[in-house]
């Protein structure tokens, strides 16, 4: 029986790595798997490349793994946000890379990867400092820069609810790169917060089919869980 | 001189935007756009991070942070509204299906250029978003923004002195004192409030400037 | 108010020119919109490229197109099938141009074009005749080719259930080229087989967002009215 | 010598899928290797029309012809399986998802290149579908096929004289007669029915075979 649920955060983490590459789903707070990145800072996992939308703010998520010092490098396309100081702190002090992309070709390069396509023409950031170094070519005479694929060791995603084949759906906006990164990453981790029967989710609203998900695993966000006990 | 008002600039650009239109509005001023569109057309409004029909802003009761738009603010959905993944919601930018985006900015070209993320200050943290994608994929980029810097220079430039965002990607250009058609021929002004004459609006901007108003 | 609704095939088809680029989505016979493709028989627009994943099979459909002689050029991965002797018989003459496509490749090359991007390089088909003449590089130690998008004045487009701003569901596998191709032509027209109430399609589940169908058409394939009336 | 059937051949196949591995069965003779895999085993069959977790053929009362394999055969969709667009059903070929495809071969060279699309017959019209995807894509290339051609010539070869599917792409070879491990160092002989001789199969082959078989 194929069966990717995880019991918790910590065995779903169990073989990250010092010096992986991980994509971590979110925009904003929606869709942060919060959980699980807290996971990993308690792992421990060091040297890390995080590949997300944001660098992380205030003290939890992405922000407590800057706190930590366990990032090298973050490939994202808006860092700069509301309580974002981790971040600010470790790439003033010199500890943190930056590599700016642009939103979209942040996506299609994601996307890139998990297609298999080897780089695409994008005419996103021609002309501009982000382009700076890259390959350019004239296409129906329109420019357009080279970009390659980003890859991941990890893709740590945040679904509504899962089964144990690995198929998820989403909650409105927390979808945002969820279905990307599950794509490109070599093991794809979604926390989700309901685990149904094999068939309980209709086969026509799949978003991410379960070829995707590596491990499934049911966690409550801190938000809710403190709501329900409330 | 009597200069617009934010508001004002915001409910100038809508009425400019048609029935029936795919609309992004970038972060600040330009979701502004949104409070001023006439209740008799139906604008969809598209937000980068996989919402098309977004609506106005929840009351307090029913705000939802897994439905916010791209400035993080909590939004509704209209009937008729969809998700989609980022993937999809760059591909609609870039594939040029969103008619119109309203972008704010810090420096324009006479030509379209646009200057929007970055101002390059020493020890500033540099962060792009959607801003070059938005620029170069939707079919019109409207900028709404003051004229004038605050210590009086001219943001409508012959040419941008902080970093680009796109190249020649601006179509018109909404400010607190006009209102420009760009292109490669250079700046038209279309419409002027205030009571500026066109010498003091070449005056003020220090560019060259067609009119398409009567003399 | 947004109305995306046609009365019937004829209409929604009305601008279609001699010359167009014309997608049709379709697998085999899943997907097919047969019934626009019929009134695009009867319209009468001619020297079409059509692109498609097959070249038409019977006497309806695509190769109904072809019989009428409407087809200069096919894009397509997989022309010769079971009863496609229209096609066979217009190639044969020299009449058609085909352009056989990979199907993968006939996919992310209207991937491409409905994202904006100038090109991909893509490893399908390196090294084989399908990729003479194209431009190739080695990228990470693997070889790819480059392949430009594929866009389209039409796409003519099966959907199960649509609403007035173009929402758009599908029915099993009948999914299939619909969601890529509706992003890759100018004027995308799906026929489906119900029209609801804005709202009616859970926004959850919208697999095609109305921003990439300009017109839909309700009809009933024939198949289904001839068991309604049976 | 005793040649094994076309149900055998499939029955061998079916063997070295394992439990979880998802799977793409080609057009023609792989399509049966789903009759015979494991019932303790859950594998799931990925169709390049969109599907994921195919079920058996449907009875006939049940057929549905929105619900299709790739060879235009009605199939069922199990509980657990999933439908997506084109785009997405080849991402996971190319983007190295499907764990195994089972394609058929006119020829297949030392090596691993895969000839199966197109015999180069004068005034044949050419049909490539899914298979150059396939061949590229998945993380193992399992080819199915007799060994010989009906002719007498083999099918296992040196370097494939009909036009090429892909390079280097067909990691197991199961023939009629023996299975082999293709690779850059050349065929290996890893399974032998039907009694023939190391010697004898190099023979009938005409190309030099390792062998992992105790002598």
């Amino acid at each position: 029986m194929i069966d990717k649920r995880y019991e918790n955060a910590r065995e779903a983490l169990h073989d990250v790595f010092d010096g992986a590459a991980i994509m971590i789903s979110g925009f904003g707070d929606a869709g942060v798997p919060h959980e699980l990145v807290d996971a990993l800072v308690d792992h421990g996992a060091t040297d890390l490349t995080v590949i997300s939308n944001n660098a992380g703010g205030g003290e939890i998520g992405i922000a407590a793994l800057m706190k930590a010092k366990r990032v090298r490098k973050v490939i994202c396309s808006f860092p700069r946000m509301a309580a974002s100081h981790h971040f600010e702190e470790r790439y003033r002090a010199g500890d943190v890379e930056l590599e700016l992309v642009p939103q979209g070709n942040l996506a299609c390069r994601i996307e890139a990867a998990g297609a298999g396509l080897g780089a695409v023409y994008t005419p996103t950031g021609f002309g501009t400092l982000l382009a700076q170094g890259k390959e350019t070519r004239e296409i129906d005479g329109q420019m357009y820069v080279l970009e390659y694929p980003i890859k991941a060791d990890f893709a740590l995603i945040k679904g509504l609810t899962g089964d144990r084949w690995g198929n998820l759906i989403y909650r409105k906006a927390a979808r945002n790169f969820g279905p990307i990164m599950a794509m490109a990453a070599k093991t794809t981790i979604a926390q989700v917060s309901n685990i149904v029967e094999l068939g309980a989710i209709d086969p026509e609203t799949v978003i991410t089919p379960g070829i995707f998900v590596q491990r499934v695993v049911k966690l409550v966000p801190a938000a809710a869980a403190a709501v329900a006990a409330a | 001189m009597q200069r617009m008002t934010r508001e004002q600039m915001a409910a100038r650009v809508a009425r400019d935007i048609p029935e029936g239109a795919y609309v992004n509005l970038g972060i600040g001023v330009p979701t502004m756009v949104a409070n001023f569109l006439p209740a008799d057309r139906e604008i969809i409004l598209q937000s980068e991070n996989g919402i098309l029909g977004m609506g106005p802003a929840p009351a307090e009761a029913d705000i939802d942070w897994d439905l916010i738009n791209a400035g993080k603010q909590p939004v509704t959905l209209l009937a008729g509204g969809a998700f989609f993944h980022h993937g999809d919601s760059f591909a609609m930018m870039r594939g040029s299906h969103i008619d119109i985006c309203v972008l704010g900015a810090f420096q324009v070209s006479v030509t379209g250029d646009l200057a929007n993320w970055n101002t390059g200050a020493p020890g500033s943290i540099p962060a792009v978003g959607g801003a070059m994608d938005l620029a170069v994929g939707a079919k019109q980029v409207f900028v709404m923004m003051d004229l004038m810097t605050k210590t009086g220079e001219s943001k409508l430039v012959d040419k941008c002195t902080y970093p680009l965002t796109g190249i020649g990607c601006v179509t018109r250009l909404y400010t607190d004192v006009a209102i420009f058609e760009l292109g490669l021929d250079g700046a038209e002004v279309i419409e002027m409030h205030g009571g500026l004459s066109h010498g003091e609006l070449e005056a003020m901007t220090g560019v060259p400037l067609r009119s398409r108003l009567p003399a």
